[in-house]
């Protein structure tokens, strides 16, 4: 009866979602306020005809991805706070979970599994390069590109036992953070605004396009990393 | 070559339906795995080599999805069967050699 | 740092961006360069001087004869599944191999798991525990043929 | 080519259906982890797919990411699964 009830509901709620779906705008067509029009315009897929992808150069900020534009550049002081916020968490986990002996998994680890990971993890790590070096060209970043190598970390924990990186982890974490700081320093002592984009752009679409924000991001995404890396090595640790 | 890789995406959908009967019709999880990972890898190769064949933009960061699934998914399978096989779940009745005696003495 | 690592990793970059641009060849040098560092203790695979010539007999010997046998496998498969009595007779055999290297036999148990009728369990030390869809024997040569015979052969050429 | 399209849709759809239902039956927590992995793959192959659909290469990236992370998932519930002796 239970699950007769629950397949029930299920159902109702995806014909739910599917009446639903016609409402949504197509892609490309949604009414845009003031703001968000000008914001594209600033970046790149502006339909004004003024701004084209891989054309137009010096732009006030160059990002393809308006989001990343957004939150690195306009907002980039935000941004700053977030890190902290998960530093902190970081940091709770770590005081929380200190103190306990190291336990072992029941089993010892399998073959396969070790010499994989073994084989995979470089290219995990540098996957994640990839993604916060693109940052502002992809849908990706700083945040994502870490999660992906603190789920490579995380990999390595669950095949190999004998191996710890905490202190790395810490030391990774503290040069990032404060390198991050800097920046925004260095804005300060240029332009007199802290973390203002003080580099040039060049054209939409390159790799080197965005000023301080592919900066930023692989600082963020080192960061991210080293957070996540570490709050997973403390729970591995705890057992 | 849109033709061939058109043929190439149809033959991978192909073996993903296969692949999902087969987790649904087997009669144990070790038969199951088998037929799932079997299946479902030669149909991402095809599906995925297919979409490179079509738009050659993609090929080369099709050729490394193949090569990251053509490395994970048989060490994942192969990790499920050692963990239901330690845990002692039964394989089906038509089972009649058992070589590697349960446990922990694999 | 480890020059395999570099090397592989390098060449991931390369895939991923498509050989499009000099600036994104430089970044991934560079970032390729830190993760051969970082990694120079966590990683399987070592290369030496006769690695081109590896290369060429792993694309040229192992790959046709693994892709062969992965179809081969999925045609069983197909039969199995739509027949509508399910013909099995699986079982659990171990089967020994005379490979050395850790990678090696990983590409062994990958291979075994990807073509007809079977699966590995684990590996220990020189003995794979393999489940058999359908056991034809339980003498030594024939399970060993059967099973990993071709496939030894060749990455025995391959990698060691 | 949007018939086929549809055929390669109703296909796959079949296949996730399937291993929906052994998901949702699995008499153990190894069949549905089973299922699940099959599963994981078949979309995998279908983002793939859909950057052709909508003519984007961006979905190959989140193909990669889909991947990497559901053989993280697929280990991790294992090696859970496996359990202290």
């Amino acid at each position: 009866m239970r699950r007769f009830l629950s397949a029930l509901i299920v159902l109702g709620l995806i014909m739910f979602f599917i009446s639903t779906l016609p409402l949504i705008p197509e892609f490309g067509k949604a009414s845009l306020s003031k703001v968000s029009r000008a914001f594209i315009d600033k970046d790149v897929n502006g339909n004004g005809g003024n701004i084209q992808y891989g054309v137009s150069k010096d732009l006030e900020n160059g990002a393809a991805n308006v989001v990343t534009s957004i939150v690195v550049d306009y907002r980039s002081f935000d941004t700053l706070g977030e890190v902290t916020v998960l530093f902190t968490s970081a940091l709770g986990v770590g005081i929380i979970l200190s103190g306990y002996k190291r336990k072992k998994f029941g089993r010892e680890p399998n073959f396969i599994l070790r010499v994989s990971v073994g084989i995979l993890l470089p290219l995990i790590l540098l996957f994640g390069a990839y993604v916060f070096i693109h940052g502002h060209l992809t849908p990706g970043g700083g945040f994502p590109g870490g999660t992906i190598i603190a789920a490579g970390i995380l990999l390595l924990y669950l095949s190999n036992e004998e191996f710890d990186l905490s202190k790395t982890v810490k030391f990774v974490e503290g040069i990032s953070g404060s390198l991050y700081v800097i920046v925004g320093l260095l804005g300060l002592a240029v332009s007199g605004v802290f973390l203002i984009n003080f580099l040039p752009t060049g054209v939409v679409g390159n790799l080197f396009s965005s000023g301080i924000v592919p900066i930023i991001y692989i600082l963020i995404g080192f960061k991210v990393g080293a957070e996540l890396s570490g709050i997973v090595a403390e729970l591995h640790r705890e057992g | 070559m849109i033709i061939l890789g058109y043929i190439f995406i149809g033959i991978g959908a192909f073996f993903y339906f296969l692949g999902g009967l087969g987790i649904l019709r087997m009669p144990d999880v070790y038969n199951r795995l088998q037929a799932g990972t079997k299946a479902t890898t030669l149909g991402s190769f095809s599906v995925i080599l297919g979409v490179g064949f079509v738009n050659m933009d993609y090929l080369p960061k099709a050729l490394l999805i193949i090569a990251f699934i053509a490395l994970t998914n048989p060490v994942g399978s192969s990790v499920l069967a050692r963990a239901a096989y330690l845990i002692g779940i039964k394989p089906t009745a038509k089972t009649k050699v058992d070589e590697c005696k349960g446990g922990d003495e694999i | 740092m480890s020059f395999s690592v570099f090397i592989v990793t390098f060449f991931t970059w390369l895939l991923l961006t498509s050989f499009t641009d000099v600036k994104e060849i430089l970044v991934g040098f560079f970032a390729s360069l830190v993760v051969s560092v970082v990694m120079k203790r966590y990683y399987g695979i070592r290369f030496d001087l006769k690695f081109p010539l590896r290369v060429i007999k792993f694309i040229f010997i192992y790959l046709p004869v693994f892709i062969w046998k992965m179809i081969l496998a999925n045609f069983d498969v197909a039969f199995r599944v739509l027949n509508p009595s399910l013909p099995l007779n699986p079982g659990f055999v171990k089967v020994k191999t005379d490979l050395k290297k850790q990678s090696s036999k990983l590409m062994l148990a990958n291979s075994i798991t990807l073509t007809p009728g079977t699966l590995t369990l684990d590996v220990k030390e020189d003995e794979l525990c393999i489940h058999w869809i359908d056991v034809k024997s339980l003498d030594e040569q024939i399970k060993k043929r059967k099973i990993s015979g071709v496939f030894e052969k060749i990455l025995k050429g391959v990698f060691e | 080519m949007n018939v086929l399209n549809y055929i390669y849709f109703i296909l796959v759809g079949f296949g996730v259906l399937f291993s929906f239902l052994r998901m949702l039956l699995g008499p153990t927590s190894a069949d549905r982890l089973a299922a699940l992995d099959t599963l994981n793959v078949v979309l995998t192959g279908t983002i793939v797919f859909l950057a052709l659909v909508f003519k984007n290469g961006l979905y190959l990236d989140i193909a990669l990411v889909y991947g990497l992370l559901s053989f993280v998932e697929t280990v991790l519930i294992a090696r859970y699964l496996e359990g202290k002796k």
